[in-house]
């Protein structure tokens, strides 16, 4: 893991420590969910003598006498030489004069915790990030030195924050903080590490979750992620002594399956448990990514007697990792196995109407399954999502609106994401700082946010964000506001099943299939006949969403009748990238799909735009999975289109590596999963020439080391070379 | 029209509440204490529901009773509070 | 076991749900289309409760037709999909 | 009106007119609401020849030849010369060169918005205290003029911002302003006050609603209102033209009556109707206030006829008012009126419930009434408060319990409370103005926040700042973070019945009691058996608020045993100001008053501190009125306790009213209804002395203007001089 100062990111405290204590008295609002993103505090010096204090890692000095595990076999444990220990140690720098020390600490997701040793080897890229050179520091250069760093990352199993110190050079501490009994020290004997082996690897797994789970609960925002303070990289990439993936599947999972419910849930889950919940959704998905079923399957198969329900995991596993034939005996044993009723059967029922719909199309099938899965699970908005979606696929409209008043709403459910748990404060003012700033510092803020200068690719890492910022003031308001953009959770999930009615209904029988079936709370007041009271109150959150569809199309007609004036009349049809990308996200709520990606180009080829990319990046992986699917077109027409999509692909995955990349994020679930595909087809290397004769070498070097060599060293499978 | 019969799938059901569907997707919440002791999730129960009119008018007697009484006791004028002067 | 009445007043109705309460203070929310029609505010409404085991089996004998179908469609083998070669 | 420099926070803009324009951008965002505070847009300048224009009537130039109306008859009238005008007006100002201009606004509640005039004379006020002397701004002494000033007030009924502009010298326009439309001009012609007059009646309604509600929904957490920039006049002495009060109850009100659920209701209010609203709480509220019981009663009996629900709120009238035979009378005909079923049956009884409770602490009856209340409104959370209270005082804790559990929650009603609807920018840096500031503002924000130095009461005013952040900061963060004390809406009013029960029973009795009568949802999943089927599901926020009560127990158990050990050791037992406050707020919220209002003591022997003087004043007229009713007691012995108590209550409302002023707040319900029965039995002369004895002079005449004369001139009642 070689870091660059331009790649972090880091804020100053107001006084040295501030951060970690604020965050540890915070922890008891970490408990039950996934918590925030680990926390590194940094305590900088600058040493008071010109001459900088050399790295002397024998110079180790008078510290406590505990037990030295420095057998440093391997090459990470090599790196520095660590002790552990319990006690407070004087380390080496408290003996050094200082001329400035102060504290800073910034957000990580990614990191390999499942050992302390790794989280050292971490740490110590960061310090020599920090010490390779004068750091651009708020209009001054600065000859950092580091002194201590710690590392913090709460374990939800335990409902405690794990936290390792490095003093520099050579000392390793380790401790527990809980929100009831404050520090607690971890055994410093000889089999200190088995015995906190279970510690750990709780922690690896919170840590993974947190990273995956940040990722997918905000897929449809663009993996947004609002705490810029963070280093977002890779997991299954950081395996400094094991590989991630087989770690979290083989291990992880099964130490921690019972207890995956306290992780939380995906908004669509009403009822959080064993087998739905975060732990699980990212099970399935490192599985995926990771090309590992055939080990997933394996452990799955050796909990099973155990724990039955997981046949519901078993048979996505199968779906996800083609092996269908597998899945669909899996769930007809499973759903006749007995008279009785399981209490996962409408999961597994979930399961069979998802793939009968999603893989084989078969909706009148999937109709009778969802109809099944919501009597047996009347509470989870998942079965009747199905339900709905089945209705639709088979024009049965007046039933899939009747089905979604029915769907049962998650109220105070949100989407994870990562937030802060330490405030910012305005430094004291330093007036040993010039006013003459060069770097992307606010003087009046507490945030360095340097520029990573290591990868450039000016349409992205140029852009001007002022220019951004002007575009948004002068856009229109009422697009800028179209409330359906902030629904949230199942909300957002109904909204959507709304509008694929719209779209096949047209808003003129939409409004009167609203009226056939439904009555409004005022009418039924002034009006309580016969004809009233055959019909359903229409449910007030769905008669909002109504409004908001109404405010979607028109919004969308508007746009769709100017555009086709201005060509009618060969005239210009002006508007700013994020104008475009505004049109673009409201037909992509609607649905008009082609129309999005087209509103999503003429953005682009004005400037860059993350979200426009992110969007059009959805839509050809999409357009590429109906492409070979699609029986009617020959080998040859299919193979040509391909090409072009794939190249289309490689383009804008390019594009927002760079962007993220800019914003300290590494690891982007969106983009290896949009080149997954393209890769099985086209081959590594043909891959990896596109893109160096395309793009400058900085460029080429970050998405190799980002996308390539995971698919290369970090999947099971062979990608042709 | 008092009376009516209502079949029903028995979805989820805990400590206290079951939650029933018909087959046009209505949904109910009901005490599980109100329902058969031997249900399960996927059992049918059927309702046969009626307007109960004695039960009614016997209600509405105590009401009146209840009212009398309340007007009795303080709508009637009574001595007013003892005022304090200074 | 498997029967049982409850007595029940009706509260607030609206257009769809009606909300009833027992004596001892339970709420439950019935679609108003369920009910008699003749109930208002105050009314009382008897529900006789049963556990419908014939309609259960019959139920049951379809859900297994149905998996079945299932089985025969999807859980057996078939032609593997065209597979593209560059 | 006469207002200081001192006592007007105003912020600076960015750009001229920024704020309203924000405003108006934002108007969709106040429909069906109470909406924000009405806002005052200042356009400022410094003229740039050194001689200060002279305010010049006469030479009102050549704006457009309108109509004008200005015969000033009356005072009010005579204050500016103005003339109604819908076209832009080029205004006096322009021709005038000028040095600076800048655009700043204020938020402000309680004027008089009946008429276009009130306003104007209001915004008069504002022009003379700014243009009066040099204002001390962000460090210099400013010799500003004010050319323009523009009042924006939100009519809910009519759904538009209702706007008048005053012209400095003389000119006056008016226009509404409205979501989908924009800017609307009123019409010009001769009659336009009388076309018009219900547009600005509806305002004014509005206006004096969010007055009231402010205070009363912000009632608990000590009338707060976070928007620091706000002038908060008290509306009942604002009128300019009639008598507020009477203007509001006999035409505002009847106006308004049908659309009253427009403006939103009470916490505890699930459903919203005619009677169960903001306007009918502002009606009872105000009636009472100003003794203008015959009055309302007179125009409730000439509605009556068309809305018969207006029983409930008459009932109400005469219960608030002392006239409870005709109160019991009028329940009895109404409950008895029909066999039919009347809608607002259930409204009846509740009041019905409340007063044989609250006035007649006739358990039985309250229980019985309570009954049939929530058989009639079985989702209005208000049935069952009074049920469970019934429930306690009878000792029947069990039914408590489960009708407490039965309780229908809000979940997304929140209190309605001022709100920004206008950004604060950083303003870019003035580099005119110096570095050395000796004022209150600070330059990195754009407020302006004077300290108002007509009124100096040195322990309240002079109270540092500084030092309560350290007690803050300094404060044991478990104390400070009970969670208890963030419950909103209807789960803070089931915490306090939980309380109630709680202080009865004993924790281990209520543990007990928990176990006996409900079963958790993990219980049940984990053992089905029959004992379990004959209990409730514990509702998940019962549950959680049994957890909190646990919380709020244990530091307040602790709390009375150290001090308890102190005192058996003679020791000190000390807590910061602060400390004590939470202490009081916890011990408040178990229902232990008398526990309570000592924290609050112990604290205000240290410093001053609002929450706790407003909390102990709330105890001390509770105290008043329990006195008042004990009959075991001699004449005497009553009237001597009295008297004591009478003397804290004065000494509570000057420091609080003090307070209040410092912040620009001269308008509490709190304090009026504090003072009302004080002064009823004191008299006003007496009370006038005790303060002229102990207070300054500057604090005597803030106590007189705003509290002393509000009674003597704008309440129907003699108070005895």
């Amino acid at each position: 893991m070689i870091l660059t100062q331009g790649s972090i990111p880091e804020v100053r405290e107001s006084s040295i420590g501030q951060a970690l204590k604020e965050r540890h008295s915070r922890l008891s609002t970490f408990s039950n969910n996934l918590g925030p993103a680990d926390l590194i505090s940094i305590h900088k010096y600058i040493p008071a003598s010109g001459t900088s204090a050399t790295r002397d890692t024998s110079s180790i000095s008078n510290s406590n006498n505990t037990n030295n595990n420095g057998s440093n076999g391997n090459a990470t444990q090599s790196v520095i030489n660590y002790r552990i220990s319990s006690e407070s140690s004087m380390p080496h720098h408290q003996q050094i004069a200082k001329k400035l020390e102060l504290g800073t600490y910034l957000y990580c997701s990614g990191v390999d915790t499942s050992d302390p040793n790794s989280i050292a080897v971490f740490c110590k890229s960061i310090q020599d990030a920090i010490e390779e050179k004068p750091q651009l520091w708020f209009g001054k250069n600065r000859n950092f030195k580091i002194s201590e760093i710690t590392y913090s990352s709460w374990n939800t199993f335990s409902s405690c924050d794990v936290n390792v110190v490095v003093h520099f050079p050579g000392t390793l501490q380790t401790y527990l903080t809980t929100a009831t009994d404050g520090d607690i020290s971890l055994d410093t004997d000889e089999e200190s590490s088995g015995t906190h082996a279970s510690i750990w690897l709780e922690t690896f797994v919170c840590t993974v979750v947190r990273s995956f789970i940040q990722m997918l609960d905000n897929r449809n925002e663009g993996e947004i992620n609002n705490v810029v303070e963070t280093i977002i990289l890779n997991p299954l990439m950081m395996g400094e002594i094991t590989d991630v993936a087989e770690l979290f599947i083989s291990k992880g999972f099964p130490l921690c399956y019972t207890r995956g419910s306290f992780l939380g849930s995906p908004i669509g889950i009403v009822n959080t448990s064993n087998i739905n919940n975060y732990l699980v959704e990212t099970f399935v998905k490192i599985t995926k990514l990771s090309h590992n079923a055939d080990l997933a399957i394996d452990v799955l198969r050796k909990m099973l007697p155990e724990y039955p329900e997981l046949s519901v995991v078993l048979s996505r596993i199968y779906f996800e990792n083609d092996f269908e034939i597998d899945a669909f005996k899996l769930l007809h044993s499973e759903l006749l196995k007995s008279d009785d009723v399981l209490p996962y059967k409408s999961d597994l029922l979930c399961v069979e109407a998802e793939y009968l719909f999603e893989l084989k199309s078969d909706y009148t099938l999937a109709l009778q399954v969802s109809q099944n899965a919501v009597k047996y699970g009347p509470s989870e908005f998942r079965t009747w999502y199905w339900l709905v979606k089945s209705y639709i696929a088979l024009n049965d409209v007046k039933n899939a609106l009747l089905a979604l008043n029915s769907s049962p709403m998650t109220l105070n459910k949100e989407k994870y994401n990562f937030k802060r748990c330490c405030s910012i404060n305005s430094p004291p003012v330093d007036s040993s700082t010039t006013n003459n700033s060069k770097d992307n510092d606010n003087k009046n803020s507490a945030l360095h946010l340097p520029l990573p200068v290591d990868v450039i690719l000016d349409e992205v890492t140029g852009l001007n964000s002022q220019d951004v910022i002007n575009e948004h003031k002068s856009a229109d308001p009422i697009l800028l506001n179209l409330p359906a953009s902030s629904l949230q959770a199942t909300f957002q999930l109904a909204y959507g099943l709304l509008a694929e009615i719209g779209k096949k209904t047209g808003w003129e029988n939409l409004l009167k299939l609203r009226a056939e079936n439904f009555v409004m709370e005022e009418e039924f007041t002034n009006n309580k006949n016969k004809t009233i009271r055959d019909k359903r109150l229409c449910e007030r959150w769905l008669d909002n969403l109504f409004m908001l569809l109404y405010q979607d199309m028109k919004q969308y007609t508007m746009w769709q009748a100017e555009q086709l004036h201005f060509e009618a009349t060969n005239t210009e049809y002006h508007k700013t990238t994020f104008e475009w990308e505004l049109l673009g996200l409201c037909a992509t709520r609607l649905k008009h799909d082609k129309e999005a990606s087209e509103a999503f180009q003429y953005g682009l080829q004005q400037r860059f735009s993350a979200t426009s990319c992110r969007k059009l990046l959805q839509y050809y992986v999409a357009e590429r999975t109906k492409l070979k699917k699609n029986y009617q077109l020959s080998s040859q027409q299919i193979l040509t289109t391909l090409n072009t999509i794939d190249n289309l692909i490689i383009d804008l995955v390019v594009k927002i590596c760079c962007w993220n990349h800019r914003w300290y994020g590494d690891f982007s679930l969106l983009l290896l999963e949009s080149l997954n595909d393209t890769l099985s087809d086209m081959g590594l290397t043909k891959v990896c020439n596109e893109v160096d004769s395309r793009y400058p070498e900085s460029v080429t070097k970050l998405f190799k080391s980002q996308l390539l060599q995971f698919f290369e060293k970090h999947t099971k499978d062979q990608f042709d070379m | 029209k008092g009376e009516g019969i209502v079949s029903l799938t028995v979805g989820k059901v805990d400590a206290s509440i079951a939650l029933l569907t018909t087959d046009d997707h209505l949904i109910i919440e009901f005490p599980t204490i109100l329902l058969p002791e031997d249900i399960k999730t996927g059992s049918i129960v059927q309702f046969n529901v009626s307007h109960n009119y004695e039960s009614e008018s016997n209600v509405f007697t105590k009401f009146l009773n209840l009212q009398n009484d309340i007007f009795q006791k303080y709508g009637q004028l009574e001595p007013s509070p003892p005022h304090l002067s200074k």
